[in-house]
């Protein structure tokens, strides 16, 4: 946690700047919005974590989120397929895209940046020309299966505050991603992958079965955020649902402490990065700054945010150094 | 239904305590020129009215429509006209604005939604036009090529389909469809496909380049979305075939404009972004006030769109300059 | 001819946490060696990071002496300026430009140049002059990521003495070489001495120092333990200094009498084209020695049995085909301790409990989860057992000093009590002490029926610890001479061809 | 040269197949268009090319791009300033932007990519505020200065292929960049900074100042690059001007050979790079494939052509090795 100090800062003051001179951010409509959209993103932003972690990067995965949000309702609504189906296949699909990323970037040594690049292309293509570029939606139907996305759960003692569906997910994963890097065999190995690929495989880690399951993590949650999204949003069109997504869930996880030369990975400081990415999105609505400003101010923002995280964290060390001669 | 007769019992409440000073949102379907125009109508109408107006820009398609949507009614927006950008699937979050605030569409209308009201004109129609002044200027048939941003959006796709059947003379039927993905030939004109481009314009330019190194035979474009005729003109200077390859151009593109008067253009249709803009906030600031009948008894207000050639592209040309002057004046 | 042309005023250096120098005074003198002797974490890399402008001291300052003996401060505060005053240093870790090829990386910084214009041809010209100085036969146009350590770390002396330097400083310089190398390059320094060049020598093998130090400082955690003259050098006397404690002696190998064999390797032929088959047998509870000089082929040979990298020809542990990636061999028993401990071997930013614990992971793990609690017993005893300084499992390895990085990636392997235990260079820039312990442990790991088979290039040790000796040359196993027979001129006779030369 | 085969290879096999199934692909005025493309694309890849050759990489620019392309009209135009003040303010400004990334990753030691990926959201959210979102554009004005970038050089001999203007800046910067690059001192520090930062900081050579070179170097490419590509289209809308231009030109350096890792960088591979992928896309229109399949196309022929590559190399690597043995 400690390391998180910096970003919660950052946190914490777009909150209460927002609560102070914005309108209703704390209302239980809004927090339960935003709690909704951090618990979207933050699966992506897991998934990536893996990747990153063995010192890799995945730039499909919003082609992966835009493929597999087109085809959940494409498969539904236009082939009329059982959801029964369509969700396990959806998911293997996913998962396979995965493997073929890990495989060609293990067997055929190929650049980590431009497999998925390629990936980015490929998929989104694909998605565009399986609908003929035609937008897919629920038109109204299937209520009770986007319910895992869209659904609220009462809490109790809390009236007006419901709890988002798609927060059971996010728990479940971020969880068991947290436990398994931390606690198992695996995960230890994952992040050795990643700090020193040479130095793993000397060490008898079977490295290339590692990265491969990293790529198959990231795009199956990738894949699995993708169904909740449009779940969640209720239709997407090929050509930009889960643009960008890629950037955000890096970012997510850089500005969360994940190093991209691998090795260290911080489940907690995803989740919260992609918090405040979420935050600072609504709060730029909320202090009713304009969608013009948006952008430059989440850029000023960020960097603003992590250069002052980086001098308060220079002297702390300096005064440490400091105390180690007294 | 409901959530339509709950909206005109509110607006009943306001007839007997009209609000202050509403705070009304004019929400668009993307980033372009057209909503800049229509952002002036709106920023003056506030103006005018004594209300205050907030005007977002989704630039990101649909979940950021959605998401700017939830956050204008967590600010306790009191109306809202938004142009939805694939209506059938997007039920949910309009009511959803609904429940809370007034709603009404502009641009591209959402039938079936909560919607007290559409403001705009038919994009079908309008792409009627524009084809009929295709097949005017080029009455010999040829090959006819279509550059439009993005086809998904269902007024891309009505003023697509529009075009086609103004330009190859057929009926009024606006739910035709043609498959865009395939060339074919009718009645003599040949259309040798559609590009689409996500608004790149590099990307938009260079479609249109290679369409004219693979089809040397091209007769008449039309770019569907403004700058497609903007890059069309451009791109037949720089290549020193402007005149030579007809354009059928929409919206009201500066480059545009140019080329009519130069007469390298053939016309362009233009919509009424302004209108939009300022009736949208007109009409939600007469319900606040508790003007039920302020809205048409169809529920659709018609601003037509209308077609600009030599004979009329200088009135015109003066008249926007003006209105955005205005636009800047209410910022 | 001698006089004193740089000096040290009471020199101290803290980290986060630790002092890892305090209170240094020393002269280096111009036409001497002076040598920094102390055990691993002495504190010996730092001081001469110092001196090269590598770290600023935390107290104390260094004067740089004129001729007319006044002293003034001087200040470095990069290597670049260090370079200006004509300081040099070889660091004790490789540090090398992979991309850039031999003539660039010896002339890093310090290219040949009109107006920032490359001179290549004059560049390659230089370079080839001192790539044949250190003994290196290689075109200057060589990729250095292609080249294995001992010739890097040439590469790396032919980078320092091509400064021309003053001073010209060495951090255990022949951690990696063999005896003709090292020889040499003794006898390069002799002849620098004499040019009037001051040296600073860092090693651990004392018979170097013993061979050409004029004067000695020995270092004792951070602090000056002693100043030797060159009359009053022995080695007993460093050691003394140097340790603070006698060496146990070494415990007695049994005879192995019929033990079975454990790890047979035949017609093992690595990728590499100069190769020839090479075929060899190592016992239960046997230890194998492989000598041989530099690019002999060791360390080819080793990764070759651990299944890293390409290799034709059938080996097998206790009777059944050993094959697979290393992974799958690791599963088997095999162990590894690589050449190149930085590259191969550490995880620098971790801690060093991570590091000690890698490959013992599955073994401590209840379906997957990691045994924490035995973990920490387990890095605790490792770290008792190798002596490691500071005896922090929390610390990072990055941190340690390079013969307690040696010891960590040591560790980790001892902890999985192999049945096979490849060690490449397994005291690399160790000191005495930690030697003899490092050298217990294997013992103990052989006695308990693991086969041991290790490469070294230091001679002294693999007469100490091996009860069979191989000697490779040019990719073959040239000869074998048993413990009793073994001499320091057989194994070099073997080592240089002059064997297979007399059988043609 | 000779690491480059792959990469020609699938050039020429594009070449080739749109020449025989394309329509119109060895016409005058489709080559002309390439070589613009080309050229156009090549600025920025080189500019990214010299960041990435210092281990760092910078996903600014396609907002840089777009800033300097909004800014370019915007002050001509809108503000009707001089030509001369514009153009070499307009390339300062880009300048001081790549001394800003420069510096925080130098000095704060910020990671390269948060840094730039808080520059893509900030000027891209300036070029937005500025303009109101309004698109610029020349207006039809202005014919003389644009004719550094649509003008057509005629050369001597052949009558139809006159050589599009902006070959002049490419040619003079990729000769610059390779002599820069490969024969100077300046040159061989960066690589060598970008191949292994301690080793160079260990030789004196001033580590700092050459990576805030390279970001310079960088930005004030993409600032020129924008500048041509404004004068090119003729106008810009800021939302979207530029918008993936830091993907190509990053795929484009990286299909040239350019690691990721730093430390290598060819001049020759990033121009091949850029033309390759502008070929392709043009090969897309030429075959008629229709442009929802652009993009599935592009991906699934640069990851084809990188994996042949591969295979070949190693294909290569064995039988060398086999002739050594016998
Ligand atoms: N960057 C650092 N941070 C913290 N501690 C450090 C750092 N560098 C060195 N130390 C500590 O300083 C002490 C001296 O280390 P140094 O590398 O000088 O030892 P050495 O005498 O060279 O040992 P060896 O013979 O093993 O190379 C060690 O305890 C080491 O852990
Ligand atoms: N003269 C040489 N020229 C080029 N490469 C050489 C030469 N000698 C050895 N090599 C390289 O050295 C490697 C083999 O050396 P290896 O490291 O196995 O030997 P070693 O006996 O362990 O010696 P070292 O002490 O260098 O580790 C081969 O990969 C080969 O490329
Ligand atoms: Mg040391
Ligand atoms: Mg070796």
């Amino acid at each position: 946690m400690r390391k998180h100090w910096g970003l919660l800062g950052i946190f914490l003051v777009v909150c209460i700047v927002t609560a102070l001179y914005g309108k209703n951010f704390l209302t239980a409509y809004n927090l339960m919005n935003l709690v909704q959209r951090t618990a979207l993103f933050s699966i992506l932003a897991l998934g990536v974590g893996f990747v990153i972690g063995t010192g890799g990067i995945d730039l499909s995965l919003g082609s992966v989120v835009c493929l597999v949000g087109i085809a959940v309702p494409w498969l539904l609504i236009e082939h009329g397929w059982s959801p029964w189906a369509v969700v396990p296949i959806v998911l293997a699909g996913s998962a396979l895209i995965g493997l073929g990323h890990g495989l060609l970037i293990t067997r055929l040594r190929l650049q980590p940046f431009l497999v998925t690049l390629c990936g980015l292309l490929l998929y989104r293509g694909i998605a565009r020309w399986m609908t003929g570029d035609q937008s897919q939606g629920f038109q109204g139907e299937f209520a009770e299966l986007r319910s895992i996305a869209v659904g609220r759960i009462p809490l109790p003692g809390l009236e007006a505050f419901r709890l988002p569906a798609t927060t059971i997910p996010l728990i479940v994963l971020a969880t068991v991603a947290a436990i398994f890097l931390t606690r198992t065999v695996w995960g230890r190995w994952l992040l050795a992958t990643g700090s020193n690929e040479s130095a793993a495989r000397y060490s008898g880690i079977p490295t290339a079965r590692l990265v491969t399951g990293a790529y198959v993590a990231c795009s199956l949650l990738a894949g699995l955020g993708g169904m909740l999204f449009i779940f969640d949003v209720g239709s997407a069109q090929p050509s930009d649902f889960g643009n960008f997504y890629e950037l955000y869930a890096i970012a997510a996880a850089v500005l969360g402490g994940c190093s991209l030369r691998g090795g260290s990975v911080s489940v907690v400081g995803i989740v919260l990065g992609t918090a405040t990415l979420q935050v600072l999105r609504n709060s730029i609505n909320l202090l009713g700054l304009g969608s013009q400003l948006e952008f430059a101010v989440i850029g000023a923002v960020l960097l603003a945010g992590v250069a002052a995280d980086e001098l308060v964290r220079r002297w702390h060390a300096a005064r440490l150094e400091r105390r180690g001669a007294g | 239904a409901d959530l339509v007769a709950a909206q005109k019992e509110r607006i009943a409440g306001y007839a007997k305590q009209p609000m202050k000073s509403p705070h009304l949102s004019f929400v668009s379907n993307g980033v372009a020129d057209f909503w800049t125009i229509a952002k002036a109508g709106s920023l003056a109408a506030g103006k005018d009215l004594g209300c205050e107006v907030t005007v977002v820009f989704p630039g990101a398609g649909l979940s950021d429509q959605k998401r700017m949507l939830e956050d204008l009614v967590i600010r306790g927006i009191d109306g809202v006209s938004v142009s939805p950008i694939d209506p059938k699937n997007q039920m949910e979050v309009l009511n959803q604005v609904a429940e809370q605030s007034l709603l009404i569409t502009n641009d591209s209308d959402a039938p079936g939604s909560a919607r007290l009201c559409y403001i705009g004109m038919d994009n079908y129609l309008a792409g009627r036009q524009c084809g009929e002044l295709a097949r005017k200027g080029l009455p010999g048939g040829g090959e006819v090529a279509i550059f439009i941003g993005r086809l998904e959006q269902d007024n891309a796709k009505r003023r697509w389909q529009g075009f086609v059947d103004g330009l190859l003379g057929r009926s009024t039927d606006a739910e035709r469809r043609d498959d865009h993905t395939k060339p074919f030939t009718e009645g003599g004109y040949t259309i040798v496909g559609t590009w689409t481009d996500s608004f790149d314009r590099a990307k938009a330019k260079a479609n249109i380049e290679d369409v004219m190194t693979r089809h040397p035979k091209l007769a008449l474009v039309t770019g569907l979305f403004e700058y497609n005729s903007v890059l069309a003109v451009e791109v037949f200077r720089q290549a020193g075939r402007a005149g030579q390859i007809k354009i059928a151009a929409f919206d009201e593109g500066a480059d545009v404009l140019v080329g009519i008067r130069e007469g390298i253009v053939l016309g362009t249709v233009v919509q009424d972004p302004y209108g939009y803009g300022y009736e949208s906030i007109k009409l939600l600031h007469a319900l606040t006030q508790g003007k039920l009948d302020a809205i048409p008894k169809d529920g659709v207000m018609n601003i037509p769109a209308r077609t600009i050639t030599k004979d009329n592209v200088d009135t015109f040309w003066s008249d926007l300059k003006a209105k955005l002057a205005a636009g800047k004046a209410a910022k | 001819m001698v006089r004193t042309i740089l000096r040290t005023r009471g020199i101290g250096r803290r980290f986060a946490g630790v002092t890892a120098l305090d209170g240094i005074e020393a002269d280096v003198r111009a036409g001497e060696v002076l040598a920094i002797v102390g055990e691993n974490g002495a504190g010996k890399s730092t001081l001469l990071k110092i001196l090269s402008g590598v770290l600023a001291p935390s107290s104390g300052s260094i004067e740089e002496v004129d001729e007319h003996g006044h002293a003034h401060e001087l200040r470095l505060r990069s290597v670049a300026e260090a370079t200006q005053v004509g300081i040099a240093l070889v660091h004790q870790e490789l540090n090398l430009a992979e991309h850039l090829d031999l003539a660039g990386a010896i002339l890093l910084g310090r290219e040949h140049h009109r107006f920032g214009w490359l001179d290549l041809r004059s560049m390659h010209a230089e370079a080839a002059r001192w790539l044949a100085r250190v003994g290196l036969d290689l075109d200057p146009s060589t990729l250095c990521g292609s080249l294995p350590i001992a010739q890097r770390q040439l590469v790396e002396i032919a980078k320092a003495l091509s400064a021309n330097a003053r001073i010209l400083i060495l951090d255990e310089p022949t951690s990696s070489l063999s005896a003709r190398e090292t020889d040499r390059l003794l006898a390069m320094l002799d002849e620098l001495r004499r040019s009037g060049v001051a040296i600073v020598y860092v090693s651990h093998h004392l018979d170097e120092v013993l061979a050409i130090a004029d004067r000695a400082i020995v270092l004792r955690d951070g602090r000056m333990a002693g100043t030797l003259e060159r009359a009053s050098m022995d080695r007993a006397t460093i050691e003394r200094l140097m340790v603070g404690r006698d060496l146990p002696p070494t415990t007695a190998r049994p005879s192995l009498g019929a033990a079975p064999d454990r790890l047979v390797v035949d017609g093992v032929v690595t990728s590499h084209r100069r190769r020839r088959p090479a075929s060899l047998v190592v016992k239960r509870g046997e230890i194998v020695g492989l000598a041989g000089l530099v690019g002999a082929g060791r360390t080819e040979l080793l990764e070759a049995i651990a299944g890293l990298g390409h290799a034709s020809g059938t080996i097998m542990l206790d009777g059944r085909a050993l094959s697979g990636t290393m992974a799958q061999r690791v599963a088997r028993g095999l162990a590894i301790v690589p050449e190149d401990r930085a590259r191969h071997g550490l995880f620098t930013l971790d801690p060093v409990r991570t590091n000690v614990s890698m490959a013992w992971l599955p073994r401590g793990a209840h379906v997957g989860m990691v045994d924490h609690a035995g973990e920490r017993d387990l890095v605790d005893g490792m770290i008792t057992r190798l002596r490691l300084r500071p005896s922090d499992p929390a610390r990072r390895v990055q941190t340690l000093s390079g013969g307690n990085q040696q010891k960590t990636v040591l560790g980790r392997w001892l902890a999985v009590e192999p049945s096979v235990l490849l060690l490449d260079e397994p005291t690399r820039g160790v000191d005495v002490g930690a030697r003899h312990d490092i050298h217990e442990a294997i013992r103990a790991a052989a006695t308990t029926g693991c086969a041991v088979l290790f490469a070294s290039s230091d001679l002294e040790e693999v007469l100490l610890l091996a009860d069979r000796i191989l000697v490779m040359h040019d990719g073959a196993i040239a000869g074998e001479l048993a413990r009793e027979s073994a001499t320091e001129v057989a194994i070099m006779g073997l080592a240089t061809g002059g064997a297979l030369e007399a059988a043609r």
